[in-house]
């Protein structure tokens, strides 16, 4: 046993962090350093991806055939964290969140159409899993796919579609079929966004931005071609893609840096008692405590990275690195917002970089208080998403209850 | 020892409760905090006209009802319930407190005219204690005041402000009113993420008359303490009709909400959660009950309960309003539901007057100093 | 509303005090402040109550025509809390828990039998509810009393029958018939701890003391003339027992003076950075924090007991208290144990009055380190049965979710 | 990186979880712990001749394995798992740690002689650093000693005592090797609550030898605060231990104990809590990991570990212990199951080698000093 990198990691880390110093201009960084919540602002994201792509890397975990980087888990980790330190934005979700599950389930000929676009950012994802009534019980979903010779014909409505509203392409599930089992009857399907019957309505978030969306279709065709794996075998399909999501879980780099950042502002901050919010022994001891959470979830992270790395499986550890990542993040935007005193009141989106257009009355002058004040209502406000989405504590809990308990 | 509210108290409440039942709707509202000046005006006359509301809280010889600290509360939480933006807070409470326990007619006229709903008086302090950066010296004709204040709730909307200053030669702190409209004042105004507006001050080379000044020069400190208690007392009890409706709502909702084939309701975990929030918001009605009843007492008693029930309902606040948005998953987090503006108002109550940290420090320091 | 008592109330409140400050001998007041668990020495709460029953005191709620002394709650409320200043154990159990059961469904008999010894402290109750199978489901409890002429005969065990070992009477909930609903067919029998067939098996608890027993009934005869209220019909007599029991619950004036004698002892404890440890920010904010636990609890209960004094009840308050007041309970435990440093890990309870004989080996000569390290350890194991007994937190938010929440 | 163990490493563990298994039975271990001298020296013999456990984390020219803080990591766990109360921790880790450390020839004696099993060095330090009260003078024959040290365990079942003093005309921390039978030692002897022995020391007009000092008269402050921080990391380790079996108690005790018609396994509250406590000992483990890999680094590399992992493990001790009581009810708080007794070394465990606060100040602090 031992902590440190081999040789090889650095090196390949000196490597990122080299192209990252060239790539990542003020632009790029202001886009990755000013973000609200885990939305990056669109454009720049797509500019990132473009010059990763024009690097080569802008699919680190796919093979090299399809124009990946095969990059290794820890590899993959190195570059995440570099990349957060450089202060550039995350790629577009499509990359990782369907790339793989193309390759895996897809047609050559949907290999041809999807991956070279999905790679360069020109093809942009939305996910449509999610419906009005099947948030948590996602097997329950409900809108229909009726065969039509060679099309499906979709009615009905998805929600939660992140950036649906400037996204080309949408992956979804629907339902092909009605039998006993929930989970039988789904079909993975990938929509274009420009289809007819496809409206899309905003959802501005109480943070004012407009970055989720319920989509609505009304007989909308989908040609068969363009269901990913068989008509029927979509929840295989998710499952899959879900599996590989949790499996590039790694939140610790990011909290790390958000405390970083805290304590730097804390010591600009000054104290009743005199001296810097730094100085004073309680918020002292709650950064310390954040710090002593945020490292050892680090630890547990860079263990199942190395269970990963000896070719294991993270298993059940998503469920735990999902649960403690998320809650200690919350937890962080707390205490910006406690260090950001009276002006943590303001709403000043405008100083910052939302993932989208916001739709609440601001003003757009100059930023009153310091800058760190002025994002942290709206991080607090968007983070409240991390315990809900991509399966809330609650039933990270129910699935670790079974699991790990046997109950 | 009693905790009944007396026949005027109750009448008060109900009227108020109904009144802004139908006169406050959140679909009306919303559109009012959309908008500009993003609070309602002629609405603040018939708090006055139609309720005798902005002097509830007010001595008798200023045109109000001679109540008091519970009268507040009472507003307060109906405020929260309804969530109502409209700065009874900052001019009843506040303002009004200062100018009842300030001598001189200016005040007692300035507090007759709060009482009618003629003039929005708005306190520009920094909060918490501390901080006084803005100089006050002597003219021939009276002040001239120089400095920065900042967000200062609900000043966009005042026809006067109380500004706290340094006057040269003292070392506590004085307080001036100043009218909205005086030359040398500027304000920088902005939305608060609770839906008010606030504004930063900026005070160059402001003239005021001599009869501006409230009280003596540099002997306002401890009745800006007992105010910042006062108000701190009064978001207390607001947070429990913003908590009492975040509990409603997300009762109604796991009630309604069926995921695995039934009502979320039905998951134990779920029905442990709404009742620990609801623990804690029936200990912060103990704890604000406890501040307002002690706010006539000793400054120390005051102090330790206000801390008590501060620290009480920010943690209440917290844990409700973060409960109630998870509960509700990603419709707790839009702006279409009421949820979301009550979830904020929680956050912002959380910290108004001094967060957590502040007051148990406060409350600490006191504890050494006997009793 | 206003926070004062009233004259008459302080009139009360100072004959109490001045009674205590004669009737509290340094015995009594021992006994009363060097308890480790809320199990007072069995000696000194008799002598207690002999000396509360030589002044008209010793039944604070029953009726003056039974020689109590019909005191309002708002008097029990203030001699509670002069009691507990004054240093006094508290009076033996029977008095209260059973007292008012037998004055209202006890036959005239039963009264003449029961009443004047339980208030003289010459009759001493223990209490038969659980059984190893039934805890915090009492309504399941199965031991069957069979109808045997005059008698009824008992078989079976009861288990954490405090101080059963050294009570001479028992009062117990047994099953005289097996009906559809558990609820019925329970009878409330008054138990002589002298019948033939009765043995007790005691419970040592991991503080090393005996208090708790298990005891086993074979074949005991009781005679229907002990059975309180009509057989079958025992439910009813427990829960009004039990409504009574929670009616009194008043733990705050407690919390506070233990939080007194944390806060002198922290005053001794030299700490690390200099000074005392109270000293330290961390810890006197912590300590700040329990005061205002415990303060808000004071104000809970005392608006309770003014809409009791109204001629209200309780309601749920009774859970909210219980819930609250013990989790702050062994929350103080733990802060004294950090306070005790080192010495918190000796095992002395010879420093201390246990409720019953210490079973583990111990030393029995001079304490070591300070009185207030040694007891620290005691109070932290033995306080983790108050989110036990009497309905553990787990019921009691069963209780509120179905009352409260209307679920 | 890399957190695989390596085949020796396998080995030591799995031998010692098998032995332990066999002849540590809970039962017989409640019998040793009741009765005096409250451990067993025969089965310590055992532990060196038959595991070679003694020396696995001593150097080789000490009649060690070769290994460290791993091994060390690993006997901890084991011991843990079974509560051991022989003194691993005090002897092999603490005592052994200051000897290999410390330069001469009755230094390493003394370590061969804790490898083979025939010395049981034990620490005499107050907790945590600092309070050296005891001072040490020079004779014409070494040194003499006087003063009092607290809360020594594992010094009543001790050949020898490591003890802390101040050398007169020194401020740093020296430590002596003190024979147990030495005159002028006594001891006052007591049970700890988690089932150990411990004593109080009092040192008048004690006697040493000059090799009695280890090292440098003054320079010990260092290593007796890098021994500090071995001990939490061991006790981290055997906190792994305890919990492991407190969680896997619990599980089997509610999927057993049937109310209300159905084992209490199947409510979901309950469910959930042991999911909690689940996820307090992975992050316990990882803490752990980490704090004992660290130990070689700088020493602020290694306290800031070490912190980390204490106040992770503090904390999921507590959370761990309570609830396994809780979800046993009235039994969990007897001394007739196991569960109890583990309880008891997890709560001393707790505050073992400095609490929550202390590691929290120091983690802070070592936070300000640039790395």
């Amino acid at each position: 046993m031992y902590l440190d990198w081999r040789d090889a990691d650095l090196a390949f880390r000196d490597e990122v962090r080299a192209f990252l110093a060239d790539a990542v201009d003020d632009e790029l960084r202001a886009a990755g350093t000013r973000m609200t919540s885990v939305y990056p602002d669109h454009h720049a994201s797509i500019a990132f991806q473009k010059k990763l792509a024009a690097r080569g890397w802008g699919a680190p975990s796919w093979p090299r055939e399809h124009g990946g980087c095969e990059w290794s888990a820890v590899q993959r980790y190195l570059f995440t964290r570099e990349r957060l330190a450089a202060g550039a934005p995350p790629p577009p979700l499509g990359v990782h969140m369907v790339g793989p599950a193309i390759i895996r389930f897809g047609t050559p000929d949907q290999h041809a159409r999807f991956l070279p676009g999905t790679l360069s950012g020109d093809v942009l994802w939305s996910q449509g899993y999610s419906e009005p009534e099947s948030g948590s019980d996602l097997a329950s979903l409900q809108m229909p796919a009726i065969d039509d010779g060679d099309d499906l014909v979709c009615t009905g409505s998805k929600i939660w579609t992140t950036h649906a509203h400037v996204s080309n392409w949408m992956f979804a599930l629907v339902r092909t079929s009605r039998e006993a089992k929930p989970q039988r009857g789904i079909s993975f399907v990938l929509l274009d966004m420009h289809s007819p019957g496809i409206s899309v309505r905003p959802i501005v978030m109480s943070s004012g931005e407009h970055i989720q969306n319920q989509v609505f279709f009304d007989r909308v065709r989908v040609p068969k071609r363009n269901v990913l794996g068989a008509i029927g075998d979509g929840w295989t399909v998710a499952k899959f893609q879900l599996e590989f999501e949790r499996s590039n879980l790694a939140s610790a780099p990011e909290l790390q840096l958000r405390l970083d950042e805290l304590r730097a502002f804390a010591a600009t901050v000054p104290h009743d008692a005199g001296g810097t919010l730094l100085d004073d022994p309680l918020f002292a001891s709650r950064l310390a405590a954040a710090r002593i959470r945020a490292t050892t979830l680090e630890q547990y992270e860079l263990q199942a990275l190395s269970t990963i790395a000896a070719g294991g499986s993270p298993g059940l550890a998503a469920s735990v690195m999902k649960i403690v990542g998320t809650e200690l993040s919350q937890h962080l935007t707390e205490l910006a917002l406690d260090a950001a005193g009276a002006y943590g009141r303001a709403y000043q989106p405008q100083a910052f970089r939302a993932g989208g257009d916001v739709r609440l009355p601001h003003g757009c002058g100059q930023t009153r208080g310091p800058l760190a004040a002025a994002v942290a209502p709206l991080r607090y406000l968007n983070d409240r998403a991390g315990t809900i989405y991509a399966g809330s504590t609650e039933i990270q809990y129910n699935i670790l209850a079974k699991a790990t308990l046997g109950l | 020892m009693n905790f009944e509210l007396d026949m005027a108290q109750c009448l008060l409440r109900d009227n108020l409760d109904n009144f802004l039942a139908r006169q406050y709707r959140f679909e009306a509202r919303r559109q009012i905090v959309l908008g500009e000046p993003g609070w309602q005006p002629t609405l603040w006359r018939r708090f006055a006209d139609e309720l005798g509301l902005l002097g509830a809280g007010l001595p008798e010889q200023a045109g109000g009802s001679g109540g008091g600290a519970i009268e507040h509360m009472l507003v307060m939480e109906a405020f929260g319930k309804a969530l109502v933006v409209e700065p009874y807070l900052e001019c009843c409470v506040l303002a009004a407190g200062v100018l009842a326990r300030s001598p001189g007619d200016a005040a007692t006229a300035l507090l007759a005219r709060i009482a009618e709903g003629s003039a929005i008086v708005v306190p520009a302090w920094s909060e918490p204690v501390g901080g006084v950066a803005t100089q006050a010296r002597r003219t021939p004709d009276g002040w001239q005041l120089d400095g920065r204040k900042a967000v200062a709730v609900a000043a966009p909307w005042a026809t006067h402000l109380i500004v706290s200053a340094q006057v040269e030669g003292t070392t506590g702190t004085s307080l001036f009113v100043v009218p909205r409209q005086a030359q040398g004042l500027a304000l920088q105004s902005y939305p608060t993420i609770d839906g008010r507006r606030a504004a930063d001050l900026e005070c160059a080379g402001l003239a005021l008359t001599a009869e501006a000044l409230l009280g003596t020069a540099g002997a306002s400190q401890a009745l800006l303490e007992q105010m910042l208690d006062e108000g701190a007392a009064a978001v207390c009890a607001e947070a429990l009709g913003v908590m009492a409706r975040l509990h409603a709502d997300t009762l109604a909702y796991v009630c309604e909400r069926r995921q695995f084939g039934q009502a979320i309701a039905g998951f134990q975990v779920i029905q442990h959660r709404l009742v620990a929030m609801h623990l804690k918001i029936e200990l912060a009605r103990a704890a604000t009950v406890f501040a307002s009843l002690s706010l006539s007492k000793t400054a120390r008693e005051r102090a330790l309960a206000v801390s008590t029930a501060k620290v009480t309902v920010a943690e209440a606040c917290r844990f409700v309003a973060q409960n109630a948005v998870q509960l509700h998953g990603g419709m707790g987090m839009t702006d279409e539901l009421p949820l979301g503006s009550y979830f904020k108002r929680a956050t912002a109550i959380e910290r108004e007057f001094g967060d957590v940290d502040h007051h148990l420090r406060r409350h600490a320091r006191l504890e050494r100093v006997a009793a």
